[in-house]
């Protein structure tokens, strides 16, 4: 139990982060999620008063919400290694698959709020960082009641089909949007969050690929709620829909106002593969403490007298699940390994310590969008640019964020399946945390895309 | 779905039978079991005023409960094969838990009926007469003595009850705990194995139903299960339960034996239509929403991916199918020579298919595959819940590769 | 081993008949088709001193080219469904390539005997009789006509057939090629399909029996593949062959669409049961292994992981032999209203089956596994090549899922 | 085609040596490999003028056999970076599996050799080095007609049964061992070796673990060969017996004297990671030709009019294939550079330029033998040492190894059984390789250990 460190470049700080993550995440996260998962209705989940919000605020108390949000807005990225975010990632997996998506949800608007042009929205990711209260919650919301693996094919050719076009749309009226449509049940945080990514609809005639970005404030007149979604697995993990009835939304929130960016190009591909390489990271972590989980049962428990863990079925069991995990976790490591560290070399290092780099990045990003809109031949070279085949390395990166979902989600399913035996009838328990890590596996290969799905999407680059 | 049936099934009255046993599958049972499973306090599916009394009464109504036992004593014993199995497999198809738990009520009247008393004989009839769900009945399973396999020894391991009885007069008394019973909180009548103990030396073993309302019986409070919900299991205590005699089926260990052996073989069998028939349900799920749901522009189904993930699916389910029949098939022609290993074999593929394909099949549901507004989760918990019921199926493989 | 038998086969006649066609496939199929195995050059498998010729002769002198023939020409068409079965079963388990090419050359006649036309009757009635081999048949697999499935346009797509047929008073002239025949290079009568060719224009399709000692009929080299060597394969090519039209079997689109829709399932149910047969001669070969092998101080057997493989592939095995006979008994009570995704469903289960069973069966040997003296790689290699036979097993479940 | 390079750690040198083995792969041995494949006979492999000895002499002039052989004897290790040996696998993998194993194991004696008390034996690795003729090739050989997976349980506890002691015995007579007994088919190299590792069993009471290793010359008086094994895959990888009556050797040649050193303790299965972790490396590059064939053929090839690479369910099972095939060479690479990384660090790549420090390992080896055959204290204090429990990191390795086997040879199976369908009815034709190499990745699950067997003697460390 627990596993040689094969990792040779996680240093000292690292170490400290991994056993900060741990810690918290043995002491707060795991019991947390244990309780959550027994509730019957998911409202209790997000009730005054539930653990769930214990989880929160103690997790801005350890600091740990800081690691996406650069130094010039008093978070910790740029201090640590590059696989700092991976690791944390890992350790709140194996706490709980569940909350630790929420968790991470919970930071995106104000991770991305950073690259606005708008200084009052830059200034969130600032506000988030010293909110220990847990007031400013994030969500990440794409999916739509009829497009759900229509997003994820959005980033192929595929989604330029009309037919594909978002439920929400955003009509711009001077300096507004209207927004009107819906997201789906399955958007994590959903309703308990105060600000939201929002993918919508600038331009049906593209489908898919017609749509933009806003960092919305989700306390906007006309925005509601659906009940929280009641699911097979991850419950602890708040889910459901958002609604908007003529919503107007400033456009100074419209993150990216120009369609064709989350398109058939490498950036909706990046995206996607962004995401999805936490999930590997979330899963290969929740994949080892079923295993773990696994191990100490087969160590402790006997079958017709004999130690389960002497017994040659569940020894085999037991090292073939050992290799998965293994397997997983370091494919995980260094696909992400490789996008961090292409990404956050000593220069943006330092540049992500001053305000200024993020305003001017801000100016450079909407004089872009003016010349976008108005001159043919930018979009051309845009689009040009963000072809996969004339793409740099990093651009190419995508796919390999989706294929360590693909492995990690897998291998954390199989595991479970594999320990729910190895449990046998005490698997039925709920004094063992078996059975809920099954369902919580079983929900991620759905998650963040059907894995198939995420595959067809993905398949161009290869 | 436009796949074809082919079963052989050339028995016109039973046809009329099976449509009956249909309806009653989907909208009672089915409808009743989504509800069963959302209550969170399993002694709640039990109440006096639950659907499940409706759905017990329904299932007497059609005399299911008559099944397999002789005519002379108020069953329905002529039932062919493949109409048994049949209705097996549409329970399954409709509630894997409720199916298993009107099955193990039926079964120690069914066993009972094998009996020369009297006393057990008019127990039986009773039975067959209650359409009002006073009677239930619940069983233990009771362990085939096994050769060691591949032992040089040879010798047979004794076997081992959890229940010991004490012979006095014409009286056993009682004393022990079984655990994980089905039925066991709502059962009158459990069917049990015990070894004898005579002044403090076990010394053989015996077979006895045990109405369940006599002093000294006890039981447990209903078990919270991950799936299966719809299934009440419990633990039933006897502290010097006193039964007469004549409620004893068996006191030999080589009757015991092939009891053991039977009732094994049939239980693995029946397990093995319950889960085909799940796994049915989950496969026709999976294909009606495929061609219902619209992603990139019309029906998943359209997707070649889809389609050759659909017909695997179909193969395996199919081919589980078949598998149960065949089982089936020779288990009424030779009733006195179960295949051990081909029963074991029946449960193992079954439930290993269930788990597989509900989980399959919530892939092609995509989110809505986990949501509990939609049938599917359900379906993959009683599956899941399968793999470790009635003996793990590892475990369970490996001992039954001695009859390799 | 020791797993007991479990199909109902009370035929006492067939049994003895059994009995001969088991030790046929021991003692002649499965040796020669070790040896023919070995032969480097394909072309010598079909040689005139070949080992080839001793098995055809054994399988005929058993009269075994005479099933699914009506009497009256000649043939033995009252087998039951589970003697014809178990015939084909025994056949995969000895040698899978012999089998296909032995009952490749069945099905020409079988067909012809459908005929009316006392030429091809005639035909048949020399083949029942020649126990010399001095007749040998083969056939092209025909395409169903399919609904384009999911489509709005329900447009029925155009027959496709590389033969060509003009008619010319009483004759057919034939031209075209008509590659990977089974049987190409020693065949004496080919069945066919093509399309009929009118002053330039495809109208209508039909299907003959050419014989191929015409003048304008020449073949290629036989094949050379991974697996299966013991099947002869080649291409057989047509240059302004003429017939008469005596020897057409059908001329009607819609006769052709039928008879096609019947050989495809009844081809796709052959493949399915010599396949289940071959997982089960490389289940039973690891299984005697298994008990023979001594590692670490006693036999493999005794190791619970061995156990727990072997029993599984058992399972698996088992249930994919159960599938061909739910479909076989199907098909024999309905012979006209086959079902395609089940004919499909048993030829994708029983290959994939055969290549895992084996590839296990190859784990539990070991590196003799792997070795040309054990019969275990050469299995491995004739199940793999059944997953592109008669259509690649994923083209053929996409195709098959249109039925579902 | 090809794959993004997430490995940040290869460099200039690393990049060069994988292009120099890459070419020399695609040019000699994959079209000798299809050649040898078609032979009918396995002792046309071997025979004089067989393309098998172009593929040995070219790889002696490439010099990329010196990677394996310190700097002292002529060598480039220690000049490479850790990762050399690792990627050169992966490169001859993907160019033919039975010839990258045949390579592989022709330099294992000579590898073995300068660690011998004894100058004549350590000298072997200057001679090899200088054999530019591949007049030298070594071969391993371990397993025996009736000790297969016994062997590998060797290096659990179960290895002490005396049931499981050695064929081949080797009984001290004077300055001479007697050697009496077999190896088995399955020795790569078998019959064209010209050296051994060869492992002998010392004391028969003790089993597996009473065996010794000996540096053996194969052309003493009484060593016969049986005849080349004819076999499924790898077919020009030569593989077979080597038979022992009464052969005398000097006690010279006897790296391992003493019994108990292969046993249930962290040595064997260092031994066996680092076996296996080569295998890894070499069938993760195999794994990857399969899917570049398959690619290439989707790319290249239709189904009822419609590229192969257009359709859905080939897009999906090629992505699919991606995935496990990247995950598997980055988990091989990972373990092998932990490995490599601690192994060969600056001061032994220092070390290992000079002979003097071998001639120093030498002596202090022999002291040790000497000390443990008289003193008792010495032999428990070495058992101690080398128990699982108390090893060090890198003793702990070894189960890694094992893991990143089972994960390389099954990706490169399934992958291979994907590729074949994706072939189609091309697949039986020899004018494409897949068939080929199918066969030869099914092998591979068997080979250097059945997967299940390696798994369960690996158990006991997780």
């Amino acid at each position: 139990m627990g596993y040689l460190e094969l990792d040779v470049k996680i240093g000292r700080k690292l170490k400290a982060l991994q056993e900060n993550a741990r810690e918290f995440g043995m002491e707060v996260v795991r019991p947390a999620g244990v309780e959550l998962d027994r509730l019957h209705d998911p409202a209790e989940v997000i009730a005054e008063g539930s653990v769930l919000w214990d989880v929160f605020k103690q997790f801005r108390e350890t600091g740990l919400h800081k690691l996406m949000i650069p130094r010039a807005f008093g978070g910790t990225m740029g201090t640590m290694p590059s696989l700092a975010a991976t690791l944390l990632n890992e350790q709140m997996g194996y706490a709980d698959g569940g909350l630790a998506i929420s968790l991470l949800v919970s930071c995106m608007p104000f991770a991305f709020a950073i690259m606005s042009p708008e200084a009052e929205v830059r200034n969130w990711a600032r506000e988030y960082v010293e909110d220990t209260g847990a007031n400013m919650v994030g969500c990440w919301a794409i999916t739509e009641p009829e497009h759900g693996t229509d997003w994820i094919m959005g980033v192929s050719k595929a989604g330029s089909d009309p037919r594909l076009a978002p439920e929400l749309t955003a009509v711009k009226k001077g300096d507004e949007y209207i927004l009107n449509g819906q997201k789906a049940a399955w958007v994590s945080n959903g309703t308990i969050a105060t600000h939201a990514v929002l993918h919508v609809g600038l331009d049906q005639s593209m489908g898919i690929h017609g749509s933009g970005i806003a960092l919305c404030p989700l306390d906007l007149p006309g925005i509601s709620r659906g009940a929280p979604l009641n699911k097979l697995g991850q419950r602890p993990l708040n889910q459901g829909e958002i609604i908007f009835k003529d919503v107007k939304l400033h456009k100074k929130y419209m993150l990216i106002p120009i369609s064709g960016f989350f398109g058939a190009n490498t950036f909706g591909l990046t995206f996607l593969g962004m995401a999805n390489s936490s999930m590997g990271a979330t899963f290969s972590g929740q994949a080892q403490a079923s295993l773990d989980e696994a191990l100490t049962f087969a160590k402790n428990n006997t079958r017709e007298g004999l130690l389960l863990a002497e017994q040659e079925d569940v020894k085999l069991k037991l090292f073939r699940m050992f290799t998965r995990v293994e397997a997983a976790r370091l494919f995980s490591r260094k696909v992400s390994d490789h996008f961090f560290s292409k990404t956050s070399g000593p220069v943006s290092s330092l540049g992500s310590s001053f305000r200024a780099t993020f305003w001017m990045l801000g100016k450079a990003l909407q004089s872009y969008y003016n010349l976008y809109e108005k001159h043919d031949s930018v979009r051309n070279f845009s689009k040009r640019f963000m072809n996969p085949k004339k793409a740099s390395d990093l651009m190419e990166w995508g796919k390999y964020g989706v294929a360590s979902k693909i492995t990690a989600t897998e291998t954390a399913y199989d595991v479970a399946v594999d320990a729910f035996q190895i449990f046998g009838e005490k698997a039925l328990s709920s004094e063992y945390p078996i059975g809920k890590m099954l369902r919580d596996a079983r929900a991620s290969l759905i998650e963040d895309g059907v894995n198939d799905a995420l595959a067809m999407a993905s398949y161009e680059g290869i | 779905m436009t796949y074809l049936d082919i079963d052989i099934h050339k028995n016109k009255e039973s046809k009329a039978m099976l449509k009956e046993v249909d309806k009653f599958t989907r909208e009672v049972m089915r409808p009743a079991g989504i509800e069963l499973d959302k209550l969170s306090d399993p002694a709640d599916v039990i109440e006096e005023n639950s659907l499940l009394w409706e759905v017990l009464k329904a299932f007497r109504a059609l005399d299911l409960h008559q099944i397999d036992i002789p005519k002379d004593l108020g069953g329905m014993s002529d039932l062919d094969w493949m109409t048994s199995l049949l209705i097996k497999e549409r329970m399954g198809h409709a509630d894997a838990g409720l199916a298993i738990g009107m099955m193990a009520s039926n079964l120690p009247f069914q066993c009972a009926a094998t009996s020369k008393s009297p006393v057990l004989q008019q127990i039986v009839r009773d039975y067959c007469e209650d359409r009002e769900c006073r009677m239930i009945g619940c069983w233990a399973p009771m362990e085939v003595v096994q050769k060691s396999g591949g032992s040089t020894t040879g010798n047979n391991s004794s076997r081992k009850s959890p229940v010991k009885a004490v012979p006095n007069k014409n009286r056993l008394i009682l004393n022990g705990e079984l655990i994980k019973i089905s039925n066991a909180t709502i059962a009158t009548h459990a069917l049990i194995s015990f070894e004898f103990e005579v002044s403090g030396q076990t010394e053989g073993s015996g077979v006895a139903m045990v109405p369940l309302d006599l002093p000294g019986v006890s039981r447990g409070t209903p078990l919270n299960k991950i799936g299966q919900r719809t299934l009440n299991q419990a633990t039933i205590i006897f502290q010097n339960v006193e039964i007469p005699v004549e409620y004893m089926l068996a006191k030999d260990d080589s009757v015991v034996n092939e009891m053991s052996r039977l009732l094994n073989v049939g239980t693995n069998l029946n397990l093995g239509i319950v889960f085909a028939g799940l796994s049915l349900a989950a496969f026709d799920e999976a294909l009606n929403y495929s061609k219902m749901r619209i992603q990139g522009g019309g029906p998943i189904f359209s997707h070649r991916n889809i389609k050759l993930q659909l017909f695997k699916m179909f193969a395996m389910v199919e081919s589980v199918r078949a598998n149960a029949r065949r089982l089936a098939n020779y288990a009424s022609e030779n009733p006195n020579s179960p295949s051990e290993a081909h029963g074991a074999a029946a449960k193992y593929l079954a439930t290993e298919t269930a788990i597989n394909i509900s989980s399959e099949a919530i892939q092609i549901f995509g989110g809505n595959g986990l949501a509990k507004e939609y049938p599917l989760e359900k379906i993959f918990r009683d599956a899941q819940t399968s793999l470790v019921e009635y003996g793990v199926n590892d475990v369970m493989a490996i001992k039954s590769a001695n009859h390799l």
